[in-house]
């Protein structure tokens, strides 16, 4: 009996793991898509105003440049990782392709800004970094539009 | 503690006050745990058994919890100490001076055969480790 | 006078040894979720702590044994094992994260990947348990820890509406767009952030180890009742600094050196200096507790001798536990295995498991052979109990929550 | 004989009524005088039950009395049969006399 208990505790906690440790699994309906497209923008407007804060304080003196850069690669880390689980969700119809294009299109001109920060930030040029973040406040509104409608415009 | 009525002796329940508590040695040593009470039980059909001496040990504990845990315990103490003759160490009852939160023991830890195991990590790994002899400053 | 002394450094040592990797991850990552309203959580596990740790320091100093030793004692060798191989995963799991949380906060200032870092952090934190006197651990980190005052210092900056603060965190409510199930999720890594058995484990073997008696219970009491609910207050700092800075912009918290950024914004450089020392000083103080702590259990258990105050020689196997568990730290650590998600689950495990030790601890905190006159007193027994209740339902409802959110996500 | 053996071994009583298992064991400190002036721990009594945990947590032998939501739930109290009631005892089952095992009918409580 307590043996049993104990298999299917083990089994509980290495299922929870294995759920908790693979958050994307595939999309079977149209809903299923854009609740998995809502979830990758925000993750990647997590990275996005998190990288603008940072070019924020970066130029203003306010942080050390390790930290600048420590921060900005995480966003950019943060950003590629989101992008690249949710390319590999299959689309599961032609609203979901354009959906699709469209968020893709949102999250590679967000990464292509967070790179050139990284970059900045890893020479030092640290007062740089506020202009460079300005695309970052437009990419930002429109995230946050695809969040509150996921979908193609 | 337990009140000790005169002329009846101080009662102790066995499981509660005793199993399953630490051993400590005349030096404050900690020696183990009491894994096992051993009762000697006389030839005379009236009289009442009496112990004679606590268990402790890897040996003892996996007889005394039983069931699965108890043989994979087991079977890890018989591969740990393979060439080591196979009786469970043993504290005569005769050594026990008080039975509290810990149970007192009237003789100096190395000397007891509880701690086998902790002197064979101490000789074969921890003084092999820089600085092991003194205490922390 | 030496005394007052002794009883503010005790304070101290208790706040700034409060707060750990579980406490900086769930703090910030709720209040950039959720703004203020899970602080009814963290109230909760301070009160909670508070509770468990005063029983534990109590039964410690009158008994002169420590915590896991009571729980073999209390529940038998069998169920008593049962309740090792829990509590000692468990810590072993905080243990992995704290070494993490070293090399993350090197990390923020030197730029150097923390993988680099892993193994040295890892080196330090045991010579650190080889070679350094308790008393001296404790007071040093748990000092050094105190530098976490500037979230404070930062939310103040931050020039917030307190009324409005005050009132998202006293009337607490479900985010639109937020499932319940998540929220609650998220209410239990704040309690098991608060109320890791690990410091009590710690806790209460240090009390032996000081050679706490009777005339120490003031002491514990003045440690419990002031230093834990300080420490608690630096959660909610960290929680409403991220609750201002984060919230608003959608920012959610994966990684350590977000939960530094507010106090940035707030303090530039000097602060950011000051939560950078916090984080190193409060994650290699919560490594060296959760290794001694894997000594501290398994040794207790078996009653092998544990403690600094004898030479490592003359402690054998608890020094091997300890080196051991270090170890595997580091070699887990080094899988590149993301520490944050082993921090959440860490604190959310320890959540499900408290009840394994908080009941022996409460069921001798009651037994007049041992206690004397220092058992439980109705009010006492009163929280206690009520305690005992929500831990229960907390452990029941830890699995199946994670499950259903996908732990959080 | 060891205490393990003694220890969830099922007791019946002569004329076959299920008297639960073996939870622990009294012992006495009256046996005969050691060279260190201490009595020998003779073994009275067994007490048995249905229930084991509150025998384990001291409950049962009313060693602990509080807090009350743990006392309603663990405190049962064992019935005690003396060693001496014992008629046949072997690994799985120990026989007592039913007309002895109410010799201790005053529970001997601790420090009572």
């Amino acid at each position: 009996m307590r043996r049993i208990t104990i298999a299917v505790l083990v089994l509980i906690m290495v299922f929870a793991l294995l759920v908790g440790l693979h958050p994307m699994t595939p999309a079977r309906t149209r809903d299923d898509y854009r609740h998995k497209a809502k979830d990758t923008a925000e993750s990647v407007l997590s990275s996005v105003q998190t990288a603008r804060l940072v070019a924020r304080v970066g130029s203003r003196g306010d942080a050390f440049g390790p930290y600048v850069s420590v921060m900005l690669s995480e966003s950019e880390v943060g950003a590629d990782g989101a992008q690249t689980s949710f390319e590999s969700i299959q689309p599961p119809d032609r609203y979901s392709d354009l959906t699709r294009a469209h968020l893709t299109e949102l999250i590679q001109r967000s990464s292509d800004v967070l790179s050139r920060l990284r970059i900045s930030a890893r020479r030092g040029e640290l007062d740089r970094l506020e202009d460079q973040a300005r695309p970052l406040r437009h990419l930002s509104q429109q995230l946050e539009a695809f969040i509150d409608d996921p979908g193609p415009r | 503690m337990s009140a000790t009525v005169p002329g009846e002796g101080r009662r102790i329940w066995a499981v509660l006050e005793l199993l399953d508590r630490q051993l400590i040695a005349r030096d404050g040593r900690l020696a183990g745990k009491v894994d096992d009470v051993e009762f000697d039980l006389s030839d005379d059909p009236d009289a009442l058994p009496h112990v004679t001496g606590l268990l402790s040990g890897m040996g003892a504990l996996a007889n005394h919890i039983g069931g699965s845990i108890g043989h994979a315990l087991a079977a890890a103490e018989r591969r740990l100490s393979a060439d080591r003759d196979r009786h469970p160490s043993r504290v005569d009852i005769a050594l026990v001076t008080d039975i509290a939160s810990g149970i007192e023991v009237d003789a100096d830890r190395d000397d007891l055969d509880t701690c086998r195991a902790e002197h064979w990590t101490r000789d074969v790994i921890i003084d092999k480790i820089p600085g092991a002899g003194h205490v922390a400053q | 006078m030496k005394k007052l002394l002794g009883v503010t450094l005790g304070i101290l040592t208790a706040m700034g040894g409060f707060v750990d990797i579980g406490d900086l991850v769930a703090n910030s990552a709720t209040g950039a979720r959720y703004g203020m309203s899970l602080a009814w959580a963290v109230v909760l596990g301070v009160v909670g702590i508070v509770v468990y740790a005063e029983m534990s320091g109590r039964v410690a100093s009158v008994t002169k044994r420590a915590t896991f030793d009571l729980v073999r004692e209390r529940l038998g060798a069998r169920a008593g094992l049962l309740n090792l191989g829990a509590s000692f995963f468990i810590t072993m799991l905080t243990l992995i994260a704290e070494v993490a949380g070293v090399a993350l906060s090197v990390q923020l200032v030197t730029d150097v990947n923390y993988l680099l870092w892993i193994p040295l952090a890892g080196f330090a934190v045991w010579l650190v348990i080889w070679r350094v006197k308790f008393e001296t651990l404790e007071t040093t980190f748990g000092l050094l820890g105190l530098a976490m005052i500037v979230v404070v210092v930062a939310v103040v900056q931050l020039d917030p509406s307190w009324t409005q603060l005050w009132h998202h965190a006293t009337h607490p409510s479900v985010p639109s767009g937020e499932g319940h199930p998540t929220y609650f999720y998220y209410a239990i890594a704040l309690f098991g952030a608060a109320m890791t058995p690990y410091e009590v484990f710690f806790f209460s073997s240090g009390a032996v180890e000081e050679k706490w008696t009777r005339s120490d219970l003031m002491l514990n009491k003045a440690n419990v009742y002031l230093g834990f609910p300080l420490g608690g207050l630096l959660s909610l700092g960290l929680m409403a600094s991220a609750a201002l800075v984060f919230h608003p912009l959608g920012v959610g918290v994966e990684n350590l050196s977000q939960v530094a950024l507010p106090t940035s914004v707030a303090l530039g450089k000097i602060g950011l200096a000051f939560i950078i020392v916090g984080f190193v000083a409060c994650t290699f103080g919560a490594a060296l507790e959760t290794a001694l702590s894997c000594g501290y259990t398994m040794s207790q258990y078996f009653g092998w001798q544990w403690g600094k105050l004898v030479a490592p020689r003359d402690a054998s196997r608890f020094h091997l536990v300890a080196l051991l568990s270090v170890f595997v730290a580091i070699v887990v650590g080094l899988t590149a295995i993301d520490p944050i998600k082993v921090t959440e689950y860490s604190i959310v495990l320890s959540a499900a498991a408290l009840p394994l030790t908080y009941f022996p601890i409460l069921v001798i905190a009651n037994d007049r052979t041992y206690m004397g006159e220092e058992v439980n007193g109705p009010v006492q027994n009163t929280i206690a109990s009520i305690y005992m209740v929500i831990l229960t339902v907390v452990a029941l409802a830890t699995v199946p929550l994670m499950i259903a959110t996908k732990a959080g996500s | 004989m060891l205490l393990s053996e003694l220890l969830g071994v099922q007791v019946v009583s002569s004329t076959g009524d299920d008297l639960g298992r073996v939870h622990d064991v009294l012992l006495v400190q009256d046996g005969p005088v050691n060279a260190r002036g201490q009595a020998g721990l003779r073994l009275h009594a067994l007490a048995v039950g249905k229930r084991s945990f509150g025998a384990q947590l001291g409950y049962a032998q009313d060693m602990v009395k509080g807090p009350r939501l743990l006392r309603v739930l663990f405190h049962r109290s064992p019935e005690l049969v003396p060693w001496s009631a014992i008629v046949r005892r072997d690994e799985k089952r120990i026989v007592v006399d039913a007309a002895r095992r109410g010799e201790l009918s005053e529970p001997t409580r601790p420090g009572s």
